[in-house]
């Protein structure tokens, strides 16, 4: 019961953002997953299921609000179940995929209720009314957490996960494939809304330098991010001698 | 903006933000995604931090309503890392603007939307392309060899990169904005700065859709007996097509102003539905 | 007969491109070769050969008007003598190899011959005959063509292979070696007109980019001319802005 | 050119260009390698796909003779993929000057030369360097599996990709030229477009440079005991250095103004020479 | 500089330097490093190439003092391959000053002192990093083969190459000044022709800093049963970490005056120190 | 005798580098060994030591004074001591390394001793001796030289090297690794100097572009010297331009 209400806990937390300083690791499966491993009192079973869903997940990238499978209910939930159901934590990830994935569903639902609450501070806003304003940040989306994510942990971790792992194994393979493939494709969502932040018409050119620098030469990240930074001082340096003549 | 005011504002301030104010504003700010939603992402939660500054330079309730509502506006940037650094300056400009230099809420807006974008893609790019994956992946190897430092570490690590950068961001952002706001405003200076940010920017975001976006076609058909493995072709083409066509279609989406709910609906019914026909598939990694 | 004729008709089109709505194609083996195994009644053992022949060239290019090696002449006659001679479609590169290098002479004295029409049509160029200018584009050439081209081809069929696999095989390697080593050679040329009409002071330098990007990173064409369209569009919007400030 | 004369243009047009007359002209292009020859190269072929042009626009012999006269000068494009954009220009720009703008026979020319030689160098490089080894390589596999589809596909894929590239090039062309003759013509900008085009042209043909001309030194030595093999060294100190000298003893030949023939007879001379004594060899693909 | 005086250059040298000048000028260039030194490294060397010029410019003593002395300040380049260059625009430019052109010592220096870095850092990064190592590593697998012509080979060609292009880019130089001499003295054009040698020697370096400071840590420790190898955790993170490290520690003691010897007796302490703790370790190669 | 002194004669130049029109090479073990060999009546054998040494310092590099070890010292000294000592030329490099190490503190003291001879030389110029000048040049500093290379090469090959190779056998190898790390760290001097000269805040990015092409791409010094230049000459022409106007 106690570890049922922690579970619910750290499920709603997960994606209700209370403080990053906080949640900001709540995202990941390693961290969230190991805070439900010692709700459970599993801390090692449960810190390895939870590294396992962990590993399957280091490409993962949430931008501009959307994200290629919902990784703070996979990391929950899969550790969740990899210990109620007491297999292997290598297996993990088997529980954890199809849980990112349904997660997609429930992330958009979230961010589509919590429109309202901004209606709502508007007119607070208008009225100068602060404290009004404050609540509405924090208070409503954190029940509406607890009811799509909470909820249904406790409901897990509570009345024991063979339903649920029944459930799962019920889903065809191809559901499971074809929600890969949905998450696959998200991240391109996040990188387009930056790219519209971003791209005008003189400098587009540089997301594809970006894009063809990776494919062609197969530099990491922090590789273009070097040459990146780069380009962008000499730029500007010899961009500004425009106005001032060539030397410094 | 007369030189005259600009003494006013080095010779006597009227309200002035003490370092209390901003690590409170700073902090606040990491509940900038709390009440998360697609219509103005992290609009609230970055009105919200800016209570404690509002509350210090205006006293009436007129004038907070005022300041207040031109952070309702639809924000989103990269908030944990490298995005501080536009609230830093945005305390900046409120505080002068309080202090009778003729700042605009216009003014401050487009600092602060010229700004998200970059810093969004750099932010996201250094925080989940580059921090994330190698703490996670070393934390992992220790979590699965069962030690309990694996997780501790990762979350220790995680945080102290994170707040030490964010508390830099924002304390850059402050002081760049006290004292260069002038010239921030003077036109041009803003647009190339922003600029050069967004080359960096787009440049690094360019690298996350050729590594993130996992897709790719499993057709195979032969003719006669040769089979042929249609993402072969393609990659003998041009590799990667796929990612960066969904990516530029996306964005197509995007400037037709399509809202995000309804494109997250498209690349539902397409994934599904090209999946189930054969068309796409996830990349295996 | 009529598939000697037929290959005549294929040998002459091949290198007097009428038009290259019909013809652009008759410069490879692949295309030509199997019109020929058409002509011939041979439709799969041709096309076999010409796709052995047509594979050993994948990377033959004309430019400014000059290559390295005569393709045209290579596709149709070493289909045809490959089928001629009854010999196994996997050896006909060997037929096509010293025709193509041979073939560079008979398309030189092609090129150069057809200079003498171009005086004509100045002269009609002068007069405003339209019509006459019209008739040297397409005749003297034609016929020039099926000479040089045609003719041998129709010899090659009808009298048989067996002098000219003779022929071929009195060439000794050393000369095909050597002649190989021109064709190798050749691209230079064209490859140096095109830099003669492109090349100035301020921007030679992205030939060499071009040059040593390959070299050294074994980027492919496609790449390089991704890049070099980024570049390209790239400097064209920052040169721009000279005139018009930093900002779009 | 006063301003007069622009909205003359604009307003009063006395002949015009059909839509048929477009495409006839472009079509007629795909013959501009008909009477090839080192001495015009696609002078002739191009001076003949302007017939029904000229025809329409002039109607005097005297007139017409003077305006396909300047086609017969030297010229020499990538003249199915991308090098028809220059005749779309052309036409547009004849169109004009048969309707009072001030267009010298010398504009249009300039406008052809400066544009020849980048289309030149990205058309040979699409066309050749990329559409050909594709679609050429796929479809040997399928002929060799003994699929009659192989050629076919090849036919049908290349004519494909080659007419609707020559087409939209050609109409892009000719558009441009309607609507921006004028500013093309203003003193700079036909050079910078060219310019540009030229960076594209030059490093592509870098690039083709690179792979395609396949010499190599088959010189091996030894000075004692030690086998000494020279492209090796060579290659460790620059690699492909000999296909890069052999381009630019050529580019040297050609400035000195060496004819194409003379060049040739050098190269046959050179090739065969330096192959009997063992000097060079092809590159063994 | 009124045209006055250019004229009085071209027209009426009084004192003309010979051929014989200029090789003896060069050639005495080669010991530069004789008496070489951490104070002004080249200084007294450079001093001592110049005196058969001012013998011939200058008669008096007093002339002589003065023209020697502006030599005797700090100088550093690569002296044998390329550097050669700076002396031979310094010979044109005192003829040319000892000939009436209103060119001062600063005027001289300072062409000499902006050109020095470049040059050192292209031609130590060509003789150095390019010639020496393909000459020395043909000759000595000659050599280890028992063969006399390794060493000779590599005297040989090591000083052909080093005196041919020793000599050409010295005359390269006076033949430069002497015609250049007067824009070189332009307002921004020897900054303008500075900073683009200095963007290639600046891109040498990184190179050569990235492949020629050979450290790595050898720091292994085990969280657990987990065995972490420090220099594999830095290299995923930013690969050859520790050179660079090293580099800009270095520049930034320069940076803070201090001297070569001071900072070489911290490069011991620390490097024998580090080396002992098991923090630093020689690279295998 | 002979060769004894003929070897601190070796020793003593290729550190006092009286003209590099000879010197030059005398910095390298393989001519300087070389040499040796030749002093020591061993042409083969020392040339063999010597090249077994050279190839242990192919990225030996010398910068603004500074050197990751004492070639010249590990050449000359390393050759000597393996002829002496009979050894195969093989194990040359064992005992070059320690000398080189060594050498630094003997360069070190060359180096910073010279400083008192421009001393000297300043007040000649001040008064116009320009050849006292001259001999401050290039005597004292040779017997410098002679003191601190020539005359232990003349006791290591007259007193024969058994003490020499005693000694050297007694050093540990973490004294020797100690060195090796100095040695290893000396170059940041020699680079970080070039760096002092050239570094103005515009331009500086291009040396850390160099330092990753290299690190990222594996690209040798060759290719970022080609694509240095390149880029060199595109920003000479492309920024001439700003006062002209676009085209040439
Ligand atoms: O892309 C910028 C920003 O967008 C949203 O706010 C979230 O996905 C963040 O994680 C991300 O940093
Ligand atoms: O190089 C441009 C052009 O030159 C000649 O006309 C031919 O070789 C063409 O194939 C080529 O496209
Ligand atoms: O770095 C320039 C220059 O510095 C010093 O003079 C020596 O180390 C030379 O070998 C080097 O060429």
């Amino acid at each position: 019961m106690l570890s049922a209400i922690l579970v619910a806990i750290i499920a709603t937390m997960s994606t209700w953002w209370v403080s990053h300083v906080i949640t900001r690791t709540w995202l990941y499966p390693l961290w969230a997953g190991f805070l439900v491993a010692l709700a459970m009192g599993q801390p090692v079973e449960g810190m390895k299921a939870a590294a396992y869903i962990q590993l399957t997940y280091l490409g993962w990238i949430t931008a501009g609000g959307t994200m290629p499978g919902n990784l703070m209910v996979a990391g929950v939930f899969g550790t969740a179940l990899t210990l109620v159901s007491g297999a292997d934590p290598s297996l993990a990830p088997t529980f954890a995929v199809p849980f990112s994935l349904l997660g997609i569903l429930s992330f958009q639902a979230y961010m589509t209720i919590n429109s309202i609450w901004i209606h709502k501070a508007d007119k607070y806003a208008l009225e100068g009314d602060l404290t009004k304003l404050r609540f509405m940040n924090y208070v409503p989306s954190g029940i509406l957490s607890f009811i799509l994510n909470g909820i249904p942990a406790f409901i897990l971790v509570y009345y024991g996960g063979d339903v649920t792992t029944r459930a799962l194994a019920a889903i065809p393979t191809s559901i499971i494939t074809a929600f890969s493939v949905v998450g696959a494709l998200m991240p391109a969502l996040g990188i387009a809304m930056l790219l519209s932040y971003l791209s005008k018409k003189k400098i587009v050119g540089f997301f594809f330098a970006g894009y063809f620098l990776t494919v062609y030469l197969h530099l990491d990240t922090m590789a273009i991010t070097i040459f990146a930074a780069i380009i962008g001082v000499l730029i500007y340096f010899f961009t500004t001698d425009k106005k001032t003549g060539v030397a410094e | 903006m007369a030189d005259s005011q600009i003494e006013n504002m080095n010779v006597q301030p009227k309200v002035k933000l003490t370092k209390r104010d901003l690590i409170k504003h700073w902090l606040l700010g990491y509940s900038s995604e709390t009440c998360y939603n697609f219509e103005r992402l992290q609009a609230l939660g970055t009105a919200n931090a800016m209570i404690p500054i509002i509350k210090k330079l205006y006293k009436t309730k007129a004038e907070r309503a005022k300041a207040i509502q031109k952070y309702m506006v639809f924000f989103n940037t990269e908030p944990s890392y490298i995005g501080t650094v536009i609230h830093g300056i945005a305390a900046s400009m409120e505080e002068q603007a309080a202090n009778g230099v003729e700042i605009t809420d216009e003014d401050i807006n487009s600092v602060r939307t010229g700004l998200m974008g970059p810093m969004a893609g750099i932010g996201d790019t250094v925080s989940q392309g580059i921090v994330y994956p190698i703490l996670a992946g070393i934390s992992c190897s220790l979590a699965l060899a069962g030690n309990i430092f694996g997780p501790i570490f990762f979350e220790v690590g995680y945080k102290v990169i994170m707040l030490s950068t964010g508390y830099s961001m924002y304390m850059l952002g402050y002081k760049k904005g006290k004292t260069a706001v002038l010239s921030f405003l003077k036109a041009g200076t803003l647009n190339r700065i922003t600029e050069i940010f967004s080359v960096v920017g787009l440049m690094v975001i360019g690298s996350l859709a050729a590594t993130r976006i996992g897709i790719v076609t499993p057709i195979e058909f032969s003719v006669g007996e040769v089979g042929i493995n249609l993402q072969k072709v393609l990659d003998s083409l041009l590799p990667s097509m796929l990612p960066l066509a969904a990516t530029l279609g996306v964005w197509k989406l995007i400037s037709n102003r399509m809202s995000p709910t309804a494109i997250i609906a498209i690349l539902f019914v397409v994934g599904i539905v090209a999946s189930l026909l054969g068309i796409l598939a996830p990349l295996a990694q």
